[in-house]
């Protein structure tokens, strides 16, 4: 799993790359968390057009981010999930509580 | 059910394994030509019962895990996943969306997923002495007009 | 050597789980991080050996083979395909470039093949009894500076 | 396993697409074969570029299908083939055998 990240006038657009699972969740909670409190952004976008795969401990790591991005008055959105990520959250009623491009 | 084919898959609870059981389910299930969105649904719903034992039936140490696989007559996928941990003392508070022991990095929504994705659940446990979750699904033919 | 991780795969020999065995072995091996070169070497020396006991350990039935993956100190993974059917009876020479006893459509380079994509080979038999491969390939370490 | 082909002035060129393994050799090699018996080509182009495996159980179909290519006095190559076939057409010799584009 690998996340990047670029920041522009307030703007972050984080992308993450390869499978979120529980193997996975603790390491990119924490780099999210690292990007957000370093570039305190306005706008925060996580792009997962990069994630093959991504089951409920998918969850918990999309609503942390979005707590941190809102915490500092941020806005908080994802785009590019595929199929399965999409099938993921509207069966566990994440697509109801976080913003989808 | 007379099996047509099967797998069995031994592996400890390290969480490196949860790739490559789901990788390894979808796989086994591929024999069947499914579609890319129900090779989605199968290996969500295993990865949810793999991480279970892992989190929750070996929470400070290393057990063995096993997932068996069958292909049954009518196009049906069956896994069974087992772990010999904690257990669960009440299987159907533990089904319930939202409930979970594992704190803030678990949501509970674990087997709402294998229930909505998988056409059959059966989760037998016994404290102290493990869980056994059983999971079907039909995978339509594709030359009965679906591709 | 202890094993820091391992699985162990059961399925009859169905040609249809060549694909799965080999498929299980490279997702086994990814948690060492191996280039995509280095996976297409296991990929094919675990189908070479997988395909061996479909076709000459049980050449008119169905039996069972076991894929046994392990993961050792200095990033080494050792493979171990065992079959419980005809047998060898002269392994020396069963490895020997081009000999095979399958007829036409085997070329006698399944060994070969194995031996070339591993750092180590070790081919045990039985006539009567079974087969039994050992296959060890050392991955580099990324961070020593391949990547 | 898919075989797709097409045969224009007396070129033959055979798409293979999918993995190559024994479980799936029988069927190319029949496919391949009822292809050339069908529009006898002049020239016989095997495309591998779909190919994503082969082992040593796709030795005998190459060969075959460049047998019965030569039998009708007709040319026979290979193209399209990625590293890993490379390394097994390499190591079993096969590569000295079959022209590779
Ligand atoms: N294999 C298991 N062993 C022990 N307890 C389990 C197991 N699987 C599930 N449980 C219990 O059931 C609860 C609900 O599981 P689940 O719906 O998958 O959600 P989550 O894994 O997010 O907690 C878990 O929190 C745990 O208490
Ligand atoms: N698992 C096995 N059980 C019985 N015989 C085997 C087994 N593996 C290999 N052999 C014997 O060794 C020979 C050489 O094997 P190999 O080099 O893989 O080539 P091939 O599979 O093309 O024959 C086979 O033809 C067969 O006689």
């Amino acid at each position: 799993m690998h996340v990047t990240y670029t920041c522009k006038d307030g703007n972050a657009r984080i992308r993450l790359l390869g499978e979120i699972d529980h193997h996975a969740a603790r390491q990119i909670s924490a780099e999210i968390g690292r990007i957000i409190d370093t570039h305190l952004p306005r706008s925060c976008t996580l792009d997962l057009s990069g994630v093959t795969f991504m089951d409920s401990s998918g969850i918990a790591v999309l609503l942390r981010a979005k707590r941190r991005a809102e915490e500092i008055d941020g806005s908080f959105s994802v785009e590019g999930a595929g199929p399965q990520i999409k099938r993921v959250m509207q069966t566990t009623g994440l697509a109801r509580l976080i913003s989808i491009r | 059910m007379k099996a047509i084919n099967y797998i069995s898959v031994t592996f400890p609870s390290r969480s490196a394994n949860e790739a490559f059981a789901r990788t390894a389910a979808a796989c086994f299930a591929a024999q069947l030509d499914p579609t890319l969105d129900e090779l989605g649904d199968i290996k969500t719903a295993v990865s949810e019962a793999v991480t279970n034992c892992i989190v929750h039936a070996y929470p400070d140490s290393l057990g063995k895990i096993t997932l068996k696989g069958r292909i049954l007559e009518g196009g049906i996928v069956e896994f069974v996943i087992r772990d010999w941990g904690r257990g669960i003392a009440d299987v159907t508070q533990a089904r319930m969306p939202m409930y979970t022991t594992g704190g803030e990095e678990r949501s509970g929504m674990g087997f709402t997923i294998m229930e909505s994705f998988m056409d059959k659940l059966r989760v037998r446990s016994s404290v102290g002495k493990g869980t056994t979750v059983v999971m079907r699904r039909r995978i339509a033919s594709r030359s009965a007009g679906r591709d």
